[in-house]
């Protein structure tokens, strides 16, 4: 194969698979944590797509700048998720852990209820962010990098090492690793377990905020795009390891590579079908992904 | 008359529709050490858990200094003061032991002393302040008991619990142990302590519980427990 | 709430266990129907409730009593109705031929994947459900002929209209579908009781209530799980026959998709899984909503339906975790017991 | 929301009216029913909403002027079914329309996977089905009797593409060779990808790269990539809406340069939406084969269409859509035959729609010469039409007869660095 | 005792870095109540759960009735005759006292009949009989470990293996569990109990072997091995054995 036309393919396989760690993250930290696999994961998303949309179309906010209202609202959000919908479950179940099933379902039932709403409020059409400004595309070598795309992957890696030093560094990052190691020790060392949850959870969610208003401007909107996302963030999460913030971009890049580079062999759809079932192998072989630890 | 550090009136609780506790009476004095001994289920982790907060008791009151603290959540009852190490230690594993021994001070009365406790426990083990950068899982069993110890002091409880400190330990780390707790008891703070190490902690004691199916079937001090053949016999078995 | 409950199971005065008496009514009150009403909406629209609780229960003999959540079930949906049509079309085989070698089939490919994949535990093995099933839906979807087997991809497979024969499984008016699918269900079903009371039910039942304990008693869970997700999948497959019988047309996107496979386990979760009568509940509970929501709101407000299964699954989730059966079961438990308590 | 309480005022004051004037035959004129069955929720929600906007912009035209004469003056009272896009559950709408709302005839319903096996249910129950937008071929080949099909099948559409191509070839002398033909994976854009395939090879097209996209892509750059590396003179291309959308603006930010341009059978570029959500530079010189006449609006004087326009600006907050245009079409269709036949009896109602020959009007609002059945159903002088994006106007180069007189297509397309403002 | 059904040579295992079973051999005579002493964390459970089938041992024998079932799975362990409770006991919650003693009962043949019959005079061997219909998540502890006892009797055991059978039950209770226990041994099963009350296992026990740190300590009949110096230092402590010096 041409040289220029596979480095320009793992090139681009870099940055969105950057993009696709990043969205990913606050479905690893919240498994990581909670032990609750977020199937409204995409949702969450899309909210913010919609959010960092109508900042832009009716408050003329810049969608870049439209992350002081994402990031914020998005972890409202998700505190208020943990805390009125997700929290009864985890108090109602007596061996104190939650029941992964149940939650994967109560979040199912999240998903159905975001999308379908979404749908009714702001109807089928789909909608885009149109900026009127050009960002210079940096040249790597002869291949020139998408500004928008490369804005986001270069985001990702900072909110992972971001992430990774608050969680290792501060009072409240102690705390959540603390909590997600043994719930109960951290409880008897003075931990408000429940209010770590939430603050997980609405972290989590302010990620997807941040992402939603970094891919807004390329990105169109509709009540179902949070699928599309939803599934390839599984996908990265287990790749990477559940649980594994470096490991979502690894993670990430790997999947984004991989398709990438396979699709310029293979149609799209085998390449889906690829990753697929990458999915399933890495489940089967080796459950705690690439970085994760056994 | 000050109130004790910690009393239990006529403590009921259980698991779901499984009654472990059933009117549990227990006072621990300022500055005294208590042990709670009894057979495995007995209920005395049971009894830890209720007065942390992690069990919600079904009837009776739990007092810290005089407050009321059973319908706190458990971080509120860590900032009251009651502080237990946990059984089977229950460590960060993934945290190193400088992290392990600060997530203990998490409270804020905690952590704006938290350099000078930090001070205090290495001095009190000072193998941790060597290896603070090991990860705990790397530590041995008597080490890791240490560091449990030593992330409880770190709240700087008024009343510390210790459940079945010794479990686990080989017979010279159960006398070092020992010798720490007697080393903290000087730094004026109530114990509490399970064991299962029975005449180790009666003479250490000032007084000591025997529960038994979830009552208080005797107490009295270390030494007139030791000397109590019926002790002897129900107990033990011998 | 320590109450010991100490009852028989109820019992008429003919000695038949009651359950089975109001089940015999029920399907016979039922099967009433098409010769009392002449209203072709109402039959197809009961055809469609007892094809959703018919697929819910197959879902259920084995992922209600295995404790597994499989969001992939739909898989074998489809390579039952692909099976049976392409077996008409091409062999000029009879669907109801057909229909079992689609089940044989899809009995043998879940058994393949089952087998590795029922090490996997909640959360992960749910996710690997859906996987398998969207491999085999891009699959088809952009397959137009497999070794020479028109599969016409995404496009969709059409049974060609072959008039009113019960050999070609096609009939001009609703009532023999009805009479089909209600058969269907009664089958699954009595099954479910059967497997329930046998064996493979207790070995089943035994390890969702505790694998290491379930070991101990002799159990080897492995060819137990793997032999209710074959049946399972086999009744599945006839499911997605019927369906492709009853509507002459199939594709991948729906007769495959993932919105079935979550019909399949809402209705069963909200019924009640793991109980004979749960699925079927689930099915008279979900399916009116959507019907109402469309006819009454007529596209109006797009999704709400959607958002009521969501609310409904929630609170399912929170307050009945046992399904809304088990209200129910309390409540005429309670009837049956004043009853049995009276002089 | 004010407009149609109003409507409603005028129609019960009209009734009332009649009632008073004529108490005999209040009976003859109520309403006819027309059953509508579209995807108003689900994956073709958008397209679904704009045939009921266009339907109901006509029918309440209709009703205005007077309703249907031959029943005195019935109004038309179109009832809509929710498809989802499911055939199950659009044959279940179906049913529910034939059986409970008693319609005199059906429309709809978008998706070829739903309309199919939804007509077989109106066949058997003898009631007139007007097909509004699917183009699956097989629909009107069934010798069906009661399935009537105003639009294109689906290899006219792949047919009128290279038709269009051929035309600007012989008009200036320039033919691309080589096409790439990129698709949404699912049943539209693979049965297109096939006729296309089936046609280019008798006009001397080589197909050098044949992709198939799995739909609701996050990113097109492989695809992008993979064109790069083909080097195609042209481009075929069928994807929704937002796939179509992300397609456009990856492509004008990579600069790919096509000299033949784009070609686009509807999809995401039938939808107003794509429009909104890019930039000019993004559409300029594109070629969007669909099935009305884009400047239509520009070319005609006719009032009525002008009104539905209109009207069905007012209801979804966009332009007219092909969709909208075959929803009116569909109404005004059945209004003739509801006309000629003075009976909402269905069999009547059947023999009238089958011998329509609609040559003017409103039901010409698509932009078809002629509107006449074959014995399959099938509108044989129906034609989709092809526009280019010209200076941010969408105008007809094909077919020549719907060409404005001012248009002159731009073909080859200017590569990206020699159009404007680069 | 006569004849050894159970004979363990020489098994090992280490999880990491810790030594839990260290060559230990010991053996179960026929129709004998041999108990497994030692104190917390000192294998009795890793020891248990390797000849249970739960843990495949490092190295070592294990024989039942002559053949090697070490590493065997747990259901093929219980087939060949040795059926176990659990520390913590696990019964089916969902199912009801017969049910679950059914479960039981399949593990021999698929006579539903003859299962169910069983299962009913099981129920009333333990003394359930008038609980047979009753959940099992709405039994007491006591019962739900009685029950777990009951089920793995349904299976048809040759030699039954008992962990920590009266935990947490009162003195009544725990006499009530002694006096089933004997009779199972009346019954023909040789039983190898886990215990930690001290007072059932001396009641209990024909022979006891005491463990400390995986390692065999001591065995013999129960009276004499309790005065042993290692077993006391290892259970109450060194200062305690030179005080009773």
């Amino acid at each position: 194969m041409d040289p220029l036309i596979l480095s320009f393919a793992v090139v681009n396989g870099v940055l969105l698979g950057g993009i696709y760690g990043g969205v990913a993250l606050g479905l690893s930290l919240i498994f990581g944590v909670l032990r609750v696999v977020n199937f409204a994961h995409g949702s969450f998303l899309m909210l913010s797509l919609y959010i960092a949309f109508w900042c832009w179309s009716l408050l003329g906010l810049d969608p870049y700048l439209s992350v002081f209202v994402t990031v914020p609202a998005m972890f409202g959000l998700g505190y208020f998720v943990q805390s009125v919908i997700i929290s009864p479950l985890i108090r109602r179940e007596r061996a104190l852990v939650v029941e992964p099933l149940s939650a994967l379902l109560l979040t199912a039932g999240v998903f159905l209820v975001l999308d379908n709403l979404a749908l009714m409020a702001f109807g089928p059409n789909v909608r885009a962010v149109q900026v009127d400004y050009y960002l210079p595309s940096p040249m790597l070598g002869p291949i020139p990098l998408n500004p928008q795309r490369l804005i986001g992957a270069l985001a990702a890696v900072l909110v992972a090492l971001g992430l990774s030093w608050w969680l290792r560094h501060s009072h409240m990052g102690r705390a959540i690793r603390a909590t997600a190691q043994n719930r109960d020790a951290a409880a008897l060392s003075g931990i408000n377990v429940p209010f770590v949850y939430a603050v997980t959870f609405g972290i989590g969610c302010a990620v997807l905020g941040l992402f939603g208003s970094l891919i807004a401007p390329f990105m169109p909107i509709s009540p179902s795009i949070g699928v599309a996302f939803g599934i390839k963030s599984f996908i990265v999460v287990v790749l990477g390891g559940l649980g594994s913030i470096p490991g979502c971009i690894v993670g990430g890049m790997v999947i984004g590579v991989f398709e990438a580079v396979a699709s310029q062999h293979i149609t799209a759809t085998s390449a889906a079908i690829g990753s697929l079932g990458l999915f399933i192998l890495i489940l089967l072989v080796r459950p705690q992904g690439i970085m994760g630890r056994a | 008359m000050s109130s004790p550090a910690l009393r239990l009136t006529n403590l009921h609780a259980g698991y779901g529709d499984v009654r472990v506790l059933r009117g549990v009476d227990l006072e621990l004095p300022v500055g005294a050490i208590v042990a709670l001994i009894g057979s495995n289920g007995a209920g005395k982790t049971t009894l830890l858990r209720t007065v942390s907060g992690l069990l919600r008791p079904t009837a009776g009151t739990i007092e810290l200094g005089g407050e009321r603290i059973d319908t706190l959540p458990p971080h509120r009852v860590v900032e009251a003061g009651f502080v237990q190490s946990p059984e089977g230690k229950q460590l960060f594993t993934g945290m190193t032991i400088l992290e392990n021994l600060i997530v203990g001070a998490h409270t804020p009365r905690a952590r704006a002393r938290r350099a000078e406790t930090l001070e205090e426990v290495f001095e009190l083990f000072p193998i941790l302040a060597e290896r603070r950068q090991s990860p705990a899982s790397a530590l041995s069993g008597g080490q890791q008991q240490m560091v449990a110890v030593g992330r409880a002091l770190m709240a700087l409880p008024r009343v510390l619990a210790l459940d079945e400190p010794s479990l686990g330990l080989a017979p010279i780390m159960v006398d070092r142990l020992f010798e720490s707790i007697a080393r903290i008891r000087q730094r004026n703070l109530s114990i509490l302590i399970i064991e299962q190490n029975v005449f180790q902690v009666l003479e250490m004691a000032d007084s000591a519980y025997v529960l038994e199916n979830g009552q208080i079937s005797m107490s009295g001090t270390g030494e007139a427990l030791l000397k109590n053949d019926h002790l002897r016999e129900t107990y033990l078995g011998l | 709430m320590n109450t010991r409950t100490i009852t028989a199971t109820p019992r008429s005065a003919a000695g038949l266990p009651l359950g089975a008496l109001a089940a015999g009514l029920g399907f016979g009150c039922v099967a009433l129907v098409p010769l009392l009403v002449d209203d072709p909406f109402l039959i197809h629209s009961l055809i469609m409730v007892l094809f959703f609780a018919y697929m819910a229960s197959s879902w259920n003999f084995l992922c209600g009593y295995v404790g597994q959540l499989s969001l992939g079930h739909a898989m074998f949906s489809g390579v039952g109705g692909y099976v049976s049509v392409l077996m008409f079309t091409q062999l000029g085989l009879s669907p109801w031929i057909g229909m079992l070698f689609g089940g044989l089939l899809a009995a043998g490919l879940s058994v393949l994947i089952g087998y590795p994949t029922f090490r996997l535990k909640g959360p992960y093995f749910t996710l690997t459900t859906i996987a398998f099933a969207e491999i085999v839906r891009i699959w088809v979807e952009n397959t137009n002929d497999f070794i020479g087997v028109p599969l016409k991809g995404a496009e969709g497979l059409v049974v060609p209209a072959a008039g009113d024969s019960l050999w070609a499984f096609q009939f001009s008016s609703k009532t023999p579908y009805f009479y089909i699918i209600l058969a269907m269900l009664a089958l699954v079903m009595l099954a479910t009781r059967l497997m329930e009371r046998s064996k493979l039910g207790y070995c089943l039942k035994a390890v969702r209530g505790d694998r290491d304990a379930a070991e101990a008693l002799g159990i080897n869970p492995t060819p137990s799980t793997l032999a209710a997700l074959a049946i399972s999948a086999f009744m599945t497959a006839l499911g997605g026959s019927f369906y492709a019988q009853f509507f002459r047309y199939i594709n991948p996107e729906r007769n495959m998709g993932l919105e079935l496979s979550i019909d399949m386990a809402v209705m069963t979760i909200i019924g009640g899984q793991g109980t004979v009568a749960g699925p079927l509940l689930g099915a008279l509970i979900l399916t009116p909503i959507s019907e109402m929501a469309r006819s009454h709101l007529g596209g109006g407000l797009p999704g709400l339906h959607l958002v009521v299964y969501g609310l409904v699954l929630m609170a399912c989730v929170l307050y009945f975790p046992k399904g809304a059966i088990a209200p129910l079961g309390r409540l005429a438990k309670r009837l049956t017991d004043r009853r049995g308590s009276r002089p | 929301m004010a407009k149609p309480s109003r409507n409603r005022i005028a129609l019960l004051a009209s009734t009332m009216l009649f009632g008073v004037l004529a108490a005999g035959p209040a009976l003859a004129q109520s309403a006819v029913k027309i059953g509508c069955a579209l995807p108003l929720s689900g994956g073709s929600a958008t397209v679904g909403n704009q045939t009921r906007a266009g339907a109901l912009a006509a029918a309440e035209q209709i009703n205005a002027a007077g309703g249907i004469k031959a029943l005195n003056g019935a109004k038309l009272e179109v009832v809509f079914g929710d498809t989802q896009s499911k055939a199950d559950i659009g044959v279940t709408e179906t049913e529910r329309l034939v059986t409970r709302e008693n319609v005199a005839a059906l429309c709809g319903a978008f998706n070829s996977a739903v309309t199919f096996p939804a007509t077989e249910v109106a066949e058997r129950y003898k009631t007139p089905w007007v097909v509004v937008g699917s183009v699956k071929d097989e629909i009107t080949e069934r010798n069906f009797k009661y399935v009537f099909r105003i639009n294109n099948k689906a290899t006219y559409d792949a047919r009128e593409q290279l038709d269009a191509l051929d035309l600007l070839a012989k008009e200036t002398g320039k033919k691309p060779k080589t096409i790439a033909m990129l698709y949404e994976g699912s049943d539209w854009g693979r049965s297109h990808a096939a006729n296309v395939k089936r046609f280019a090879k008798d006009r001397g097209y080589d197909i050098v790269l044949d992709e198939a996209a799995p739909p609701n892509q996050v990113d097109f750059s492989n695809q992008l990539l993979k064109i790069r590396g083909a080097r195609p003179d042209a481009v075929i291309v069928a994807l929704y809406t937002p796939d179509h959308l992300l397609f456009s603006r990856q492509l004008m930010e990579q600069r790919l340069d096509l000299p033949f341009g784009i070609h686009s059978v509807g999809g995401g570029t039938e939808d107003p939406a794509f429009y909104k959500g890019l930039p000019q530079r993004a559409v300029d010189y594109v070629f969007v084969q669909e099935d009305w006449q884009i400047d239509k609006l520009q070319q005609t004087n006719d009032k009525t269409i002008l009104a539905i326009a209109e009207r069905t600006k007012e209801m979804l907050g966009y332009g007219m859509s092909a969709y909208a245009a075959q929803g009116a079409s569909a109404m005004y269709v059945l209004a003739d035959a509801l006309e000629r036949s003075g009976s909402t009896d269905r069999e009547k109602l059947r023999d009238a729609i089958a011998a329509s020959d609609i040559q003017s009007g409103p039901a010409l609002i698509t932009g078809y010469g002629r509107i006449k059945f074959d014995e399959q159903g099938q509108n044989t002088h129906a034609h989709g039409v092809i526009s280019q994006n010209l200076n941010g106007q969408r105008r007809t180069i094909w077919p020549l007869e719907n060409r404005g007189s001012e248009t002159k297509p731009v073909w080859p397309v200017p590569a990206w660095s020699e159009r404007k403002g680069s | 005792m006569t004849t050894t059904i159970l004979d363990v040579q020489g098994i090992s295992k280490r999880f990491g870095g810790v030594q839990a079973v260290k060559d230990l051999s010991f053996s179960v005579g026929k129709g004998e109540i041999l108990g497994l002493l030692g104190p917390n964390g000192a294998g009795k459970t890793t020891a248990f759960n390797m000849i249970a089938g739960y843990l495949r041992p490092d190295t070592g024998k294990v024989l039942f009735e002559g053949k090697d079932i070490a590493g065997k799975r747990p259901w093929d362990v219980c087939k060949a005759g040795i059926a176990r409770t659990f520390q913590l006991s696990k019964p089916f919650g969902d199912l009801n006292v017969i049910e679950n003693l059914m479960v039981g009962g399949f593990c021999r043949t698929g006579d539903r009949a003859r299962i169910r019959e069983r299962a009913e005079w099981m129920a009333d061997f333990l003394g359930m009989g008038r609980q047979r219909e009753a959940e099992a998540n709405n039994l007491t502890a006591f019962d739900r470990r009685k029950l777990e006892l009951g089920r793995a009797l349904c299976t048809e055991p040759r030699l039954l293996l008992m962990d920590e059978v009266v935990a947490g039950a009162t003195p009544s209770e725990a006499g009530e569990m002694v006096e089933l226990v004997r009779r199972i041994r009346d019954m023909g099963i040789s039983v190898l109990i886990v215990e930690h009350v001290m007072k059932v296992i001396m009641s209990l026990s024909d022979r006891v072997v005491v463990l400390d740190y995986g390692e065999l300590i001591a065995d013999g009949e129960p009276q004499r091995v309790v005065a042993e110096p290692r077993v006391l230092k290892a259970y109450f402590g060194e200062r305690y054995v030179q005080s009773r010096a």
